[in-house]
């Protein structure tokens, strides 16, 4: 162990396949020739948003699998989590399946903290192939965190769009020629007292400089020995933030910094600040990153998630929004 | 770093509120809906049987007509994305509350749903209206009683 | 891009502005009972007034009256005083005295028309202006 | 035709009071409305919104602050008639066209549309 909560993986587990699915604004986004799958309708066909949220999870995780040659029936864990009441989507997808399941919850570094679980049991030997993923669906997340969809609010520039899309990646023990998990660091809560959910990237920020600062300060690694450091989704604002605080710790940010929700819909400025949701960065994660690294263009990458883990209650109650942020390290040996 | 300093550099580094800009676009989404509804009210009062007085009551539910067409297309959220409180004081955002939270939460059921979730928005107005309405027709009915001022 | 659109804003006003200079102002009148010449020496000498309808008919005397844009504050006083006035003038008659809109766009369309009907037109009316919302 | 300008000017600075609470005073929307409506209220207790309504017209009675006025005025009215008693049995007769209109229209509009998740 190098320090408290800093992992590192010696049977190196590897990420073999990835599925992406998005709904139909995602159209916009760079990344979009390399989602694997796209619906043409938000709500994919189904009566209801959350139902929607569910079938993303599900052909998410069959195309991770299908491209493995495998089926649900194979899979040893299913490790996934999105925002919606309870889980829900993520229960209703792990009924579906029929895949032994943890839930989990770590608002949108969910995308993360499911890899590194996948990884331990991984690690110890006790899967084959586990499935780690993330989703979101932007109408279930903003009836229920903000307003109706159709509510005209107007919302300030630093406000964010949760992005329609699930994400997943099935983790085996070592292969070859494949993006494999060596460190991590679970993230500690940080709350410096930010109340605004319309500005949650100020809120992650300190979050995410914190859990680099950690990894790079345990794992004695500089910016340099990453091609990419890339946080999940902080946004323009949040992002900015995130960058002025590391400078302050004496790191200097550089060029292989990006931030999966600044990108993901492009200069778009009807999205403001940029995207968010839980699937923003699992939907980055495994498609861009992961075919980066599988085309060798990234030899080693800092993957870290953000997660506000506020509820609506806890913000109408006028608490502060606690934020956490996970990070993993990839390599291609 | 403690809260206020990271909460005066969240000041420094997050996008300054476009005051004028804001205040402009307020100005000009709101007198044109008012503009509208000036129309419409004079509409009632020339083919209906309305006055100046009494037209207000049918001009209020057609603009909340239109509100419901804008909101259930999907137009709304732009306007107000535009003109901020231009498009919410007016009782157009009053109807565009009402009619986007009942939109949401059909799939709830009409009872469980729309009827119990129509006033999530709009019912803080409708309690603060009736309690103030109450307060101040009570105080002024006081002070009339005791002969501080008159009707 | 502010200034453009504070520009646009201003200028708009502007066309605003001078589009209502064009209303139409004078006195209309229609009698068939009595003197019209008192009543319309009152309602010139209002300066706050832009223009006017009256109207005799039988036992009614109405006028409907359009103030000027900031005398619109008090309209209520001022139809209290010019109908006082009136009614000094034509004790025999009832006078009814409105500055809402609804009276001037019906009294014009009742002498443009000169209907037969005019007795009930005028009392339904009346009605119409004792409404409250 | 002067109405149409100053609907157009009152209606407007209403609406920039409103947004002055959203960005300097940072009020949520909610918080805002409930704060016009009770001032709507209070001007009509002074008998300051009808004169405004006259000057005005549409740029009055458009902004939610005519709500306040209209149950205010209404209740004040049966005061002026009942007394005390009034205040109460007036609450309960004034309705607003305001509300019934958007409960009607929230209705049918929930029968009719779905919400998009559109940008």
């Amino acid at each position: 162990m190098v320090g408290r909560g800093l992992l590192t993986f010696k049977t190196t587990p590897s990420i073999m396949a990835t599925g992406v699915t998005v709904g139909p604004l995602e159209k916009k986004s760079p990344f979009f020739d390399q989602f694997d799958k796209v619906y043409d309708d938000e709500r994919c066909g189904l009566g209801t948003n959350e139902h929607a949220n569910a079938k993303m999870m599900d052909d998410a995780c069959k195309i991770a699998l299908n491209k493995l040659d495998s089926n649900p029936s194979k899979a040893d864990f299913l490790l996934i989590g999105d925002l919606v009441n309870q889980m829900t989507p993520s229960n209703f997808t792990a009924s579906a399946l029929g895949i032994p399941y943890i839930g989990l919850f770590s608002a949108c570094a969910t995308s993360i903290s499911s890899l590194i679980t996948a990884a331990l049991l991984t690690e110890v030997g006790m899967s084959n192939c586990a499935i780690a993923g993330a989703a979101s669906q932007h109408m279930s997340v903003e009836r229920q965190f903000r307003n109706p969809v159709e509510y005209g609010a107007q919302k300030p520039e630093t406000a964010q769009w949760t992005v329609t899309a699930a994400g997943a990646a099935a983790v085996t023990p070592y292969q070859q020629g494949y993006p494999s998990i060596e460190k991590a660091t679970i993230g500690i809560v940080n709350d410096l007292g930010m109340t605004d959910p319309l500005n949650m990237g100020a809120a992650m920020a300190p979050a995410a400089a914190d859990t680099f600062v950690r990894h790079l300060q345990g794992f004695q690694t500089k910016i340099e020995d990453y091609d990419c450091i890339m946080t999940g989704d902080l946004g323009k604002t949040g992002f900015t933030l995130y960058k002025t605080l590391i400078e302050n710790k004496g790191f200097q940010a550089n060029d292989s910094f990006r931030d999966a929700g600044v990108e993901f819909y492009g200069e778009d400025p009807t999205f403001l600040a940029g995207a968010s949701g839980a699937g923003c960065s699992s939907a980055v994660y495994f498609s861009d990153v992961f075919g980066k690294m599988m085309a060798g263009n990234y030899k080693r990458v800092l993957l870290i998630a953000t997660g506000a883990l506020l509820s609506p209650l806890s913000f109408q109650q006028k608490d502060t929004i606690p934020c956490i942020a996970h990070a993993v390290e990839l390599s291609m040996k | 770093m403690n809260e206020n300093k990271y909460a005066k550099l969240e000041q420094q580094t997050s996008p300054k509120t476009p005051y004028l800009r804001n205040i402009v676009t307020a100005f000009i989404t709101g007198g044109t809906i008012c503009l509208i509804g000036q129309f419409v009210s004079l509409f009632y009062m020339t083919y209906f049987d309305f006055t100046e007085r009494t037209s207000s009551n049918p001009t209020v539910a057609t603009l909340i007509f239109i509100a419901m067409l804008l909101t259930g297309f999907g137009q709304y959220k732009k306007i107000g994305q535009f003109g901020g409180a231009g498009s919410a004081v007016p009782i157009t955002g009053f109807g565009n509350a009402v009619v986007s939270a009942a939109i949401e939460h059909r799939s709830e059921g009409y009872v469980l749903g729309v009827g119990s979730n129509m006033f999530k928005l709009a019912g803080s107005v409708i309690l603060f209206g009736v309690f103030s309405a109450f307060v101040v027709a009570l105080i002024k009915t006081i002070l009339v009683k005791f002969g501080v001022i008159s009707w | 891009m502010e200034g453009m659109l504070i520009r646009k804003v201003l200028l708009l006003l502007l066309m605003l502005v001078l589009l209502s200079g064009c209303s139409n102002h004078g006195i209309r009148i229609h009698n068939d009972s009595a003197d019209a010449s008192k009543a319309e020496e009152i309602l010139k000498k209002d300066q706050r007034l832009t223009s006017a309808v009256i109207l005799f008919h039988e036992k009614d005397l109405l006028v409907g009256i359009d103030v000027d844009t900031f005398s619109r504050f008090h309209k209520k006083k001022i139809e209290k005083e010019i109908k006082k006035k009136l009614e000094k003038s034509y004790p025999d008659l009832t006078v009814t005295v409105s500055a809402d809109r609804k009276m001037t766009i019906v009294l014009d369309k009742l002498i443009r028309k000169n209907e037969k009907d005019m007795g009930k037109k005028i009392d339904q009316l009346k009605s119409l202006l004792k409404e409250e919302t | 035709m002067s109405i149409f300008i100053t609907a157009f000017i009152v209606g407007g600075l209403i609406c920039v009071v409103g947004q002055l609470m959203f960005d300097v005073a940072k009020l949520t929307p909610a918080h805002t409305l409930c704060t016009l409506v009770v001032i709507g209220s209070i001007l009509d207790g002074f008998g300051m919104y009808e004169p405004l309504i006259d000057f005005a017209g549409a740029g009055a009675t458009i902004p939610i602050t005519s709500f306040g006025n209209a149950l205010t005025h209404g209740a004040m009215a049966e005061a002026e008639k009942h007394g005390i008693i009034g205040v109460l049995t007036g609450m309960f007769e004034v309705t607003s066209s305001g509300i019934s209109a958007a409960i009607l229209f929230g209705f049918i509009a929930s029968l009719i549309f779905k919400s998009e998740g559109k940008a």
